[in-house]
């Protein structure tokens, strides 16, 4: 951490969380060789700062849906670690007892509602949540985070459409990484402008580069915004994955793209960017800190059992709770 | 029982339940293409929209897709959406949240979810509906764990089913088909359910057991009628109900008759009687040999013009012309002529 | 046929065209109450002119593709008007031998390439059929009809980016009536701009008014591009339904909307203007011929014969030809 | 037959049946998500692209539904698609342009149009799949008048029925199972097609008649070793084509043996195995009892954790376990020991 681009200073809070983040998902990596790991890992290396960003503002009460790149937004909205690396594991302690897996996590509790493996799908169920705070009176607001390849599907116009028409409560995040799997994004749209295809529809929509004192002011506005009553708002947060598509290594050597387009990104890294912002003393306390929940973390899941065979059965259906 | 003693049609029987549902509880909301319009979808969602404001009740742009999202969600926040299709054709553009999200979500979300969701799907037929207009799907949603589907036949039923589904806390998908919203019958003016799970045998009989889908069943009452003509005595039985699936009322019935017809509103091919003949077969297949027939859609699309559709239905004498050669275990080669005085059906009970 | 607003001159080619869609639906309309036509009918009586306009530029070899109101487009396209009526009376001579009815018209040896009552479906068609056009380095295009309730559809969305991307030889059409059933576009859409759809994809695009002229001209600009090969192009025609949705009457008793709203069109009515544009004897002559030719087809119907029980199994699969 | 000498896996089978269809006939075209990137859609399209150019062999937009309606667009103008999944989960945002348009255009639209397309999907299993990466949904396909189904469980069946699809004039739904994916075996070099409609007994056997789809015919395999140590005689069949289905040749068997058990890759409500009980019954459950069994996926979700995946599927224990007691007439309580040399199963034909 010798030198900083940026002259902003940050809270320790965003250190804290970027660093948690970061940390969390090198482990998951450094374990998966191992096969202890019993779920295929999206990881979200180096698109920490939007989900922390986006989630500062938030309130422990307003909900966030996730892709199965969800472990950066699932931790910055506040989702337990250890249900989490119980979850990845399979654990009966996990999240979803080892029903979900790691492309399914959820933590109702901390507002986290669920992430989805397919493609697109979960950003519908974010207007159908906010349209019920909306009905409700709530000041509560909803964040739907997707990546750039979730808008190809026509569910994510259909779902702007309903967003703007019922003015509804919620900030939409597109986390352009520019890649869907191996596919850039200059294959997949004849032109690149995905924020204005919300704004065609009337929402307020803003790209917002990779800077993280841009990422933390945008946010803010924008939650404040959606917040007053004002409808949907929509960020598209132009950002890179570091690291393959699925698992934990890099994937440079499959040629469709190149170190050197990486470097400039790994040059701007939030992490490390927050953590120059603070003195050294309070920074080692931090990753201290962070250091000892997530080895207990992975230790709760290493030590967690299996779920039982009677689970496979069980939760099918709901049971009638009135 | 006591006996029932108002009548309504089918249609009122749906508006009703739906009204007293969400006057009961305000997280009941009701919304889908048209359902605020004018024709107020046959009128079973008439007079909904003043009562219950445009928030609770609203149409919908043409987004089935992000529509059933929507509703997922709605449910995830304790709403207890009823999504409404005119046609169920159309499910096959929200397959995806149907099938990926609703059905899974409460398991794959290790329980921290609920997914409350009733879909209310219509069934066409004739004039010239054709290809698109016509299909009766439910199978697939009885292909996957998750969901419940019902498929009343009454006013009685599509009442009791409908505050059923409204109150579970599951996805169900509830099938109309459009000949029964004109049927009329008792219908208590109180609310009360129809559980999940349960068939009724409608007629006793000893000679074959007909189990009857949605729509199919006046049809396989009508066959009754004409197999009586030539001494066949047929057990009719309505299952309601086709996930959960009574199939123990249906196994305890073919014991008896040694012989099993399902007449489906559907496609035969992994259809529903392909479901219930698999496991009445299952059950008592070892113990006697059973004549089995499966009587649903002709193998083919639905074509509009009346010369072909009249042959891609089963209809009473067909049923009826069918089943006596399943129980003679030849062919007969008997149609009945049509009769008159069968043209309306009506079940009055016992429910 | 007193007074015209527009002082252009159409050619009797447009009025005959314009004529006989009009007296073709007024003639179904007719029929209707008899039962004798066994499929429900979307009738395009006012928005005729969009068709015609449409369809005058384009070679017999280009294609059509189109909804379920798709009477004017598959006439104006040069569809056999026999076959059609036929197919409307679910008679073995119709277009489909009477399994396909008014909601599936087709003729393939005139480039009408099939109707579909689910709506929206057979815009992906047409991207598909303009794909095959690009790799055949053909010259013909396709035109894509739908109503602008079918821009409420995810795959709309999606045709448009693919359409855009591969830079495809198709003309989109969006017949803009206000509504879709009896629900109007301000409640669907909360702003009403479908035209900027397409122009956010990089899609040159226009809103097209109420008239023939402008019409003619703004349709003939585009087909022209499209066969230049210079990509996709869209027009939004802004239009209205005369009649009920389906069916042959009014609807003004349905209280969705007056007859009010409905005059201005009725003065604006393309096929008076188109008329009024002719000299008498000419036109008279036109009307006869197309009055003849109705009749013919109309009597073709009744007296062809039902399709008889074998054909109900019959074309379920294609036989191999080869 | 004469012996093939040749060795090559099912990704090469599938690759080389492409390859060589796609030189026979400009027509064919090969699309779906990720097919032209490094990973090539397990190999099976590798090297395509280089060959016959991005015109014909493209990557497309996550746009599901517009592209299969493309794809359709496409063939009706002539082309051959083969449009490509990597998971049959996503199947579910198309089923309107596959079940309600490619199934129906051809009848719809009188025969002026065909739609000759051909959809690979792909089903997955382990390392945490869980729910939505897992389904084996052919019997929605299955449901459909309009659409035919194979699931090919071997590298000669891959190549062969693959180009029997491309060649079809009508939409084919190709399954291919991601653990087939690994299997070697002889393969022709030369072009030849495994016709539509066709079973194929691989084992015969006395006792019971095992049917497997997909990739439980690999269990079935396993099941039968099992069983041949407590004496149960298999007869095992590869019903290679869902639809059409060849019904006699599994009719023929069971006629022979009097118990049928029907091992599926999908749950078995509503499913393949349904169909095929019920077809079996219907044509000769009148005569004599017959003991059936469905075996398939739990009927629940997906899990991810492997302790609860393993009770999801049948395996060759579970299977074995099942059928003796299905032959026995009772609960045997038998559950054989895992064998080590069961764990490679390769079909050496004959074809
Ligand atoms: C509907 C659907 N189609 C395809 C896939 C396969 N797939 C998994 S991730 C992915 C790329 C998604 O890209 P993007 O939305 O940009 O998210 P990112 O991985 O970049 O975070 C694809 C195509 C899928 N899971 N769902
Ligand atoms: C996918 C789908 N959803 C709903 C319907 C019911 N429906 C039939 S026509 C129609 C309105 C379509 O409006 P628009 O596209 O504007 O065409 P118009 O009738 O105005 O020509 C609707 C909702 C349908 N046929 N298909
Ligand atoms: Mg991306
Ligand atoms: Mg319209």
């Amino acid at each position: 951490m010798q030198h900083s681009q940026s002259s902003s200073s940050f809270s320790p809070d965003i250190f804290r969380d970027l660093y948690r983040i970061r940390r969390v998902e090198e482990e998951v990596a450094r374990v998966y060789p191992t096969d202890r790991i019993k779920s295929p890992v999206h990881l979200s290396i180096g698109q920490e700062a939007i989900s922390v960003a986006v989630c500062k503002p938030l309130r422990a009460d307003d909900i966030v849906f996730l892709s199965y790149r969800s472990h950066a937004g699932y931790l910055a909205k506040g989702g337990d670690l250890r249900a989490m690396i119980a979850e990845l594991y399979g654990k009966a302690t996990g999240s979803a007892q080892g029903k979900g897996g790691s492309m399914h996590l959820v933590d109702v509790a901390h507002g986290v509602m669920g992430a989805s493996a397919v493609v697109g799908t979960t950003i519908p169920h974010a207007i159908g949540y906010a349209y019920a705070m909306k009905v409700r009176r709530e000041d509560r607001i909803v964040v739907c985070f997707f990546g750039d390849g979730a808008t190809d599907e026509g569910v994510f116009d259909e779902s702007l459409n309903f967003a703007a028409l019922k003015r509804l409560p919620i900030l939409f995040v597109c986390e352009n990484n520019s890649y869907a799997i191996h596919t850039h994004q200059s294959q997949r749209h004849f032109v690149s402008n995905i924020a204005e295809r919300a704004r065609v529809r009337g929402i307020p929509s803003e790209v917002v580069e990779d800077d993280l004192a841009a990422l933390l002011t945008r946010a803010e506005a924008a939650v404040a915004a959606v917040r007053r009553g004002e409808g949907p708002r929509f960020l598209e947060c132009v950002t890179y994955r570091w690291k393959e598509h699925v698992g934990p290594g890099d994937d440079f050597h499959l040629g469709y793209r190149t170190r050197d387009e990486a470097e400039p990104w790994y040059a701007r890294d939030a992490v490390r960017i927050a953590g120059d912002a603070l003195d050294a003393a309070e920074r080692q306390r931090i990753i201290d800190d962070v250091e000892k929940e997530i080895a207990e973390a992975f230790a709760f899941a290493e030590e967690s059992p299996f779920p039982g065979k009677e689970e496979l059965m069980k939760n099918v259906f709901a049971e009638a709770r009135r | 029982m006591s006996a029932i003693t108002r009548t309504i049609s089918y249609v009122d029987a749906i508006r009703e339940a739906t009204d007293l549902e969400m006057a009961r509880d305000e997280a009941v909301i009701l919304f889908g293409l048209d359902v605020d319009d004018p024709k107020a979808i046959q009128g079973t969602t008439r007079g909904l929209l003043e009562k219950y404001g445009a928030e609770r009740v609203f149409g919908t742009p043409l987004s089935e897709d992000a529509m059933t999202g929507a509703a997922i969600g709605m449910a995830m926040a304790g709403l207890r959406p009823i999504h409404v299709h005119i046609r169920m054709d159309f499910l096959l553009l929200c397959m995806n949240q149907l099938i990926n999200i609703a059905a899974k979500a409460h398991y794959m979300y290790g329980a921290q979810v609920r997914v409350p969701l009733v879909v209310r799907s219509m069934i066409g037929r004739s004039w010239g509906q054709g290809a698109q207009h016509s299909q009766g799907l439910y199978s697939y949603f009885m292909h996957v764990p998750g969901m419940k589907v019902v498929a009343p036949t009454n006013p009685h039923d599509a009442k009791g089913t409908l505050i059923a589904a409204i109150r579970d806390d599951n996805p169900v998908m509830y099938v109309e088909h459009r000949f029964l919203h004109f049927q009329k019958g008792p219908v208590p003016e109180e609310s009360y359910v129809v559980e999940p799970g349960r068939a009724r045998v409608l007629e006793e009989g000893s000679d074959v057991t007909i189990v009857g889908i949605s729509q199919a069943l006046v049809e396989s009452v009508r066959a009754a009628r004409y197999l009586e003509s030539v001494g066949v005595k047929a057990e009719i039985i309505d299952p309601i109900w086709l996930a959960p699936l009574d199939i123990d009322t249906i196994v305890e019935s073919v014991k008896k008759t040694g012989a099993l017809c399902v007449v489906d509103n559907g496609w035969t091919s992994c259809g529903a009687g392909a479901e219930i003949v698999a496991r009445v077969i299952e059950t008592i297949g070892a113990i006697q040999p059973i004549r089995v027939l499966r009587l649903g859609f002709a193998a083919t699309t639905c074509p509009p013009t009346p010369s072909l559709e009249e042959h891609f239905y089963p209809n009473g004498q067909t049923i009826a012309s069918a089943v006596y050669d399943l129980v003679s275990g030849q062919a007969r080669g008997w149609m009945p002529d049509e009769r008159a005085d069968l043209k309306e059906i009506e079940f009055r009970g016992p429910f």
